[in-house]
């Protein structure tokens, strides 16, 4: 059974606060002890434009957007056209705008939800430091049953900088919103927070990353900025050098992606962060890491493409480019996390397999992620990560820096190390490293890539795997979120189903996906994007058992819970239907 | 080889690789540069790092007993920045050609002359792509025609790497020959010695794609002296006739060098994602 | 609007889409200069190109009507050359901002500076990434610390397009500045008539992540007159206080032109396959 | 029945002019009615390293090598290690080995060759201007059965500009080699020249592309030299100017593909040529190409990968990255040209593709095409390229460059056409051009950009349809050849098998290849890579009917008719056998 959430979307033009007043209303609910969620969208405009902040308010962690808003509160109408198809509302919604501004548009009112009206303005008007986005938190607060005390303990602190006047103007602010929620009938109200509260985090997935980076050992990033990716630079940059790290602004991306080589060679491990366009540019730089075993974390927070496509949207869309976009057999690693918590995981291990297995391993992320703050709980961080094999001993006597081995991992000596000086190389090469044209020495280091991936024990990490049943829904990314909500209430209607989101999209383990599959009679494959990338990809690398069927839609829209819910009965018998 | 003996000979920086390059080669006399020049600093092997693009020019580092990468076209640069700055404790040095240096990789020319990274750069320069088999470079005459991709010559005016470099802000700035082993590896010495990004332009003949730069050896001569002014440099690049030789310009400027913090530990760092539960 | 009237206006080569940039961004005033520009030339809306990049400046050319291209990031001037090169009956204008043109696209400023094709390069520079939100650009001061990227500042000279411009072999350079729609008019209007490739750096404050740079209009003043010398042109370059504006530098240089051949049919061209069978 | 060749591979250390005398061998069988064909291998030395010429002249069109060499003519021994596996022998195979040189290598004897002595250096010297390249080619043109008096007249012609010294040392040279081969027993011959020899032609794979380029309309080409690319580069410099066109040498291939999308804007039909490293460094380009709706071809003349790999031999190793490296959901046009002479006409196929359907074609061609010549009958070029649709008359008030058409393709207005302004864009758009972040133009532009791929009608030229039976052989690009050969001695032993050679690899056609295969059983996909790049394209687009077998091996090596005709011996069976 699903417990209940409530799902709020503030808009509003630039310079209004919706930001603010959003990410003020999900601190507040978590730290009541609720879960929560809070993505944002943005328009065109480079300051100034119209903003949605778009929250998830919960009695159970939520990391993905609900398929309806309860409550649309606009601080005014600003372009909320290009906004609408990306906050669908349900009868009973509850469209609380002010008065002041003019009529609530057509475009919201098919579903015909309730409006109650609230003068915003007026009231923020009523002390002269007062802001509407404050009293637009403190009806929010109020409706989802929210003390005031806290509330006024966290704005007096957070305005506290700016004076006694702005200090009050808030306070004032809060209040009349707090008083005006009185009115409001039959608010949406969150399920009762869970008793046993223990610590809990408010992180971005792009903060997620980025620690999870450092988890893993990354101490070089060299990085050229572009959306969504620069929060995961912008959070690592100040934080970096203070355990013994650097970061290095890079010209471009081709700069940045051979930075990382350079330092990952003195053995430090290294990351670079990027969205598509700058992605395409590493292409050349990750195959050299292949060819050379040099390890590198790409992190490619995904937005919608192709080309410059839509910056400031999400789309799982890059899926192709990760595992493909390297000219000749370039087996290489990419891992997906699935969903905010996951993005610190996923990087922290993404790192530990690009060292263990000296190849680059690509971490796709995606602006829904990236860009949404979760309330989480405090994630259990594996101690160990995995490390570079050196070379010691005997192995420098004679150095082969890339010796064939049974398990395909060559010893790496780092500059430094006397004994093991070598030229690492991206022409195919011998054992050596020298230079070689000659079909054995390709053959054989050809294979010797393929097989440290193919060999590698990748744990249970390579997928969570999830419930039973004939019909398997595969998804990856942040679609994992969404899907594992329709199968919530799949189950909640007596249907099973099995989850599996991969979360090492490459390479592909044929023997692992066959047991998750064992007895399925239907696959499913849910992403978001046009072409249904995963899906062609798990059917180019497994064999899937039974009817294969694929259902995707481009960005911006977030998939829907009930959108995939539904592709689900469709595939799925009922309990008692599966028995006959 | 991890002590640094005193009697330590060039050939010592030396590996068994056998070189590609054709008998004459300019490149010969830069790799022997490069080892004099090791032996003369007596630097431990395993503390040397050569980073390289691709062409023949680059294929230099294999030729060594040193720490090597040869990594792609053009990005020799950016790869031994990543390396200086991770590893400070390493001597860099940044090999390639005039067509990995100024066509593909002239952006990295350009920001890395004005980021100022501990390494040298020295290009061999012989006005030709050796490696493809003898087409035009950015530091080719506008009317050399010798490659059937531009079957008139380039059309254009040679780029002047010593004046990119000035304008560009480096602060060590040299040219020399390939024939003067011993000039080249006393300029490569005070360069890896100049604490900041060295930039080497050594005239390096091609004899096969263009046997015409035999002639080379007539025309080099010395003539720069080191100054730290930069309107005298320039001034003196205006009468350049490419073929001077020395040291032209050296000033200390910042080392660029990523940000210092007092250390912080994981667990501190993650404290500001903590949620302060309400009282 | 193919027949261009005499009496043709600036807004008659605006477009109705409206800018995205914040109110008071100074390139509506490199918007306005523009237009006046070809307005001036009264050249026929359908022959000129306006080709960019990717930035809050590279979004210009839609807020025209001329024809246009927005391309990716850093590649404005080979997509620039490729054109004008195709269709020499063009105007092609190539805009874009600091970062587009001296940091990603760095290489490329250098190689179209040598290479000389008819076309003007106007530059926003407002020394930062504003589309992005604000990190450093080449053109950033060492110690601006309004980026959390570089939260000490870039730590390195700002780049100085105009002595790179100079260096790489530019025949006409000058500086103008957005806040000056006239001025700037004139420059470009003189770069257009440059046969060849002319520059024009325009300080363009973005006030948004540099509000400081309101403060510019009070610094900026005229200055640069145009001399044929570069010998002159570096020497001033060294006094530069990187407000004054003006024509710099021109001098006329051969432009590069494809090589020309007689006319020749396929079937000629594809003789030369033919085996010839043995008497 | 496979008509008789004869294979000869003529090695020795660089400046022994053994490439000389493969191509004067050549011409010369062809000029006496034969067909035949040429590779050429290299060491790694940038001048002077050993070098082979491999030859195989025929009665009938021949464009790939055999199983094995005839006769191997060595000037010299220098580094024959290097070249023994490209080189395998049988056991009447003919070694002809100066004694001069010393001993024959073990390496070449494990077959037991037949070996015959001729002193090809002192026969040189017996002139003071002969040169033992003459004596070899005399040697070989007498064994093959050719005669003398057209070899002198040939020599004759070559040398002439060299002076009398030259030409009568040469023609010395050349007596000397045809009287010692009368010395040289059961000498491997040539099946009869067709009598009916219509217009031939000598043509390599590269030219082959540039003449293609031309014939499909393009004018333009911006390039960055790489081997094995760069001699389609070379061969269109001096050629273009004539016919109107202008290639620029760019400074990278960032800048190459850029320019061609500039000059593609502007209404000509461009061209860039480049190898894997530079393929990579297009993928951004590319997408632009894609979002923006800008024709561009792009030939990859590919060589052995990952990374910088093996630049002098050949590996059908780019098609993944041909198809998938462009970030975002990015459809658009990759063709392989299935051989030598294919390469003319896929490649002004591709051209006009790219132009008709506004969008990127890539090229696939190799080094084992690229750089080999053939003796072809006289191709037949198809007259008319198709054309980009222009934009007039109504389109023109109120242009929309980025229309919603059925058929997916818009009208695109070139610069100079009033009423035609527009902004090309790679941000996503509406039908104006205007950058939109709104799903609703964003899943619009998508539909139509992969509509126009889909809807398009590429006739019967996707692929090569051939033969008949429950087996069939799906190949592509230089592998074609060796897989019809291997077809053809098949169906000497009876067995009946198809051939599809895919020329279009995208987009994928489900419907044509369904009906390819329609009644196949077995399925067995042949290629010369690593991973079986081709096998995991098929298997991710097309339902490919039966069992489904892939065999494939990497560069430098050739994939050998006999290895494919093991591979098909195993799955098809004999026409007797398939009748129980
Ligand atoms: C991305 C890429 N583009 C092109 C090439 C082909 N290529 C190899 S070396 C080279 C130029 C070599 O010229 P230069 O740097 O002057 O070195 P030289 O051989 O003259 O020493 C080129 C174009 C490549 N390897 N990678
Ligand atoms: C390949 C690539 N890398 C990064 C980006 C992200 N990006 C977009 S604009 C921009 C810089 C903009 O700065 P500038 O050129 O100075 O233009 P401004 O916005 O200041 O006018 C960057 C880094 C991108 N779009 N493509
Ligand atoms: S081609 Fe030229 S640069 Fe290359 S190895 Fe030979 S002589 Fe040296
Ligand atoms: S961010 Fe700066 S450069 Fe961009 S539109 Fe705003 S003011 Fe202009
Ligand atoms: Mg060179
Ligand atoms: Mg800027």
């Amino acid at each position: 059974m699903q417990p209940r959430s409530v799902s709020i979307a503030v808009t509003g033009s630039g310079g209004a606060g919706v930001m603010t007043a959003g990410k003020l209303l999900l601190d507040l609910a978590a730290r009541a002890g609720w879960y929560g969620m809070m993505a944002r969208s943005f328009g065109p405009q480079i300051r100034g434009g119209e903003a949605a902040a778009l929250l998830r308010i919960a009695s159970h962690p939520v990391q993905n957007p609900d398929d309806r808003y309860d409550v649309l509160l606009a601080i005014d109408w600003g372009n909320i056209g290009r906004f609408a198809s990306e906050i669908p509302l349900h009868g009973n919604s509850l469209i609380i705008a002010d008065p002041r501004r003019g009529a609530v548009p057509g475009i919201l009112l098919g579903e015909r939800p309730r409006v109650a009206e609230v003068p915003l303005a007026d009231l923020a008007r009523e002390n002269p430091h007062g802001r509407a986005n404050m009293v637009a938190l403190g009806v929010l607060a109020a409706l989802v049953g929210l003390a005031e005390d806290p509330a006024r303990e966290r704005i007096g602190q957070m305005l506290a900088g700016r004076g006694e006047d702005a200090v009050g103007g808030g306070l004032a602010s809060l209040r009349s919103g707090f008083a005006a929620a009185a009115a409001v009938e039959d608010p949406p109200r969150p399920g009762a927070p869970p008793a046993d509260a223990g610590e809990r985090w408010n992180i971005s997935g792009n903060e997620a990353t980025g620690l999870g980076a450092l988890h893993g050992g990354i101490r070089f990033v060299a990085a050229y900025p572009i959306t969504p990716a620069t929060d995961v630079l912008e959070w690592l940059a100040p934080r970096l050098p203070s355990l013994g790290g650097a970061l290095v602004q890079a010209e471009d991306e081709l700069a940045a992606i051979n930075m990382c080589l350079g330092a990952s060679y003195g053995g430090t491990p290294s990351l670079t962060a990027t969205s598509g366009p700058g992605f395409s540019l590493m292409s050349e730089g990750l195959g050299l890491g292949v060819a050379s075993e040099t390890p590198v974390v790409v992190v490619d927070v995904m937005r919608g493409g192709p080309s410059t496509g839509i910056p400031t949207k999400s789309e799982q869309t890059d899926l192709e480019i990760a595992v493909y976009g390297l000219h000749g057999d370039a087996p290489h690693v990419v891992v997906a996390p699935t969903g905010i918590d996951d993005c610190l995981h996923a990087t922290q291990w993404a790192t530990g397999l690009a060292e263990a297995l000296q190849t680059p391993a690509i971490v796709l992320s995606d602006q829904a992620m990236g860009q949404a703050r979760a309330i989480i709980d405090r994630p259990a961080i594996d101690a160990a990560a995995a490390s570079r094999r050196g070379a010691s001993g005997p192995e420098l006597a004679q150095y082969r820096r890339y010796a064939i081995t049974d398990d395909g991992i060559s010893p790496a000596a780092v500059p430094g190390t006397p004994g093991g000086e070598h030229t690492a190389d991206g022409l195919e090469h011998d054992e050596y490293g020298t230079p070689s044209a000659q079909a054995g020495h390709h053959f054989a280091q050809l294979d010797k890539r393929r097989r440290k991936l193919a060999l590698f024990d990748y744990g249970d990490r390579w997928a969570d795997v999830e419930g039973d049943g004939e019909l398997a829904v595969i998804t990856w990314g942040s679609s994992t979120q969404v899907v594992r909500e329709a199968l919530d209430r799949a189950a909640g209607q007596g249907i099973r189903a099995r989850l599996v989101a991969l979360r090492l999209i490459a390479p592909a383990l044929p023997e692992r996906m066959a047991a998750a599959l064992a007895g399925c009679r239907r696959v499913l494959v849910i992403e978001q994007n046009h072409d249904g990338q995963l899906h062609r990809y798990l059917r180019g690398h497994y064999h899937l058992p039974g009817e294969i069927h694929a259902w995707h839609h481009p960005g911006p829209l977030q998939i829907r819970p009930a959108e995939v819910l539904q592709q689900v009965l469709a595939l799925a018998p009922r309990k008692q239907e599966a028995i006959g | 080889m991890s002590a640094t003996a005193p009697t330590v000979k060039p050939r010592d920086y030396k590996s068994a690789v056998k070189p590609v390059w054709c008998p004459g080669c300019g490149d010969f006399g830069v790799l022997n540069a490069l080892t004099k020049a090791l032996a003369a600093l007596s630097v431990a092997r395993e503390k040397v790092a050569l980073i390289s693009g691709i062409g023949c020019s680059a294929r230099l580092p294999a030729y060594t007993g040193v720490y090597g990468f040869h990594g792609i076209h053009g990005r020799a640069l950016p790869m031994a920045t990543g390396l200086a700055v991770a590893r400070p404790d390493l001597t860099v040095v940044a090999t390639g050609g005039d067509g990995d240096g100024f066509s593909i990789g002239g952006n990295h020319f350009l920001h890395a002359c004005r980021r100022n990274i501990d390494m040298t750069y020295v290009v061999m320069d012989n006005a030709v792509y050796g490696m493809t088999k003898g087409q035009a470079s950015p530091t080719t005459e506008a009317d050399w025609d010798g490659s059937s991709l531009t079957p008139e010559g380039p059309g254009m005016d040679p780029v002047h790497p010593l004046e990119i470099a000035l304008a560009a802000g480096a602060g060590f700035i040299a040219r020399g020959f390939s024939g003067d082993p011993n000039g080249l590896a006393e300029l490569v010495t005070r360069g890896i010695g100049y604490p900041g990004f060295a930039f080497i332009q050594v005239i390096s003949p091609c004899i096969t794609y263009r046997p015409e730069q035999m002639e080379y050896k007539h025309r080099i001569h010395p003539g720069f002296e080191p100054t730290a002014d930069r309107r005298e440099a320039f001034l003196r690049l205006m009468d350049d006739d490419y073929f001077t030789t020395g040291l032209l310009y050296r000033k200390e400027r910042p080392v660029w060098r990523p940000v210092a913090a007092d250390a912080a530990n994981l667990d501190s760092i993650a404290a500001a994602f903590r949620v302060q539960a309400a009282q």
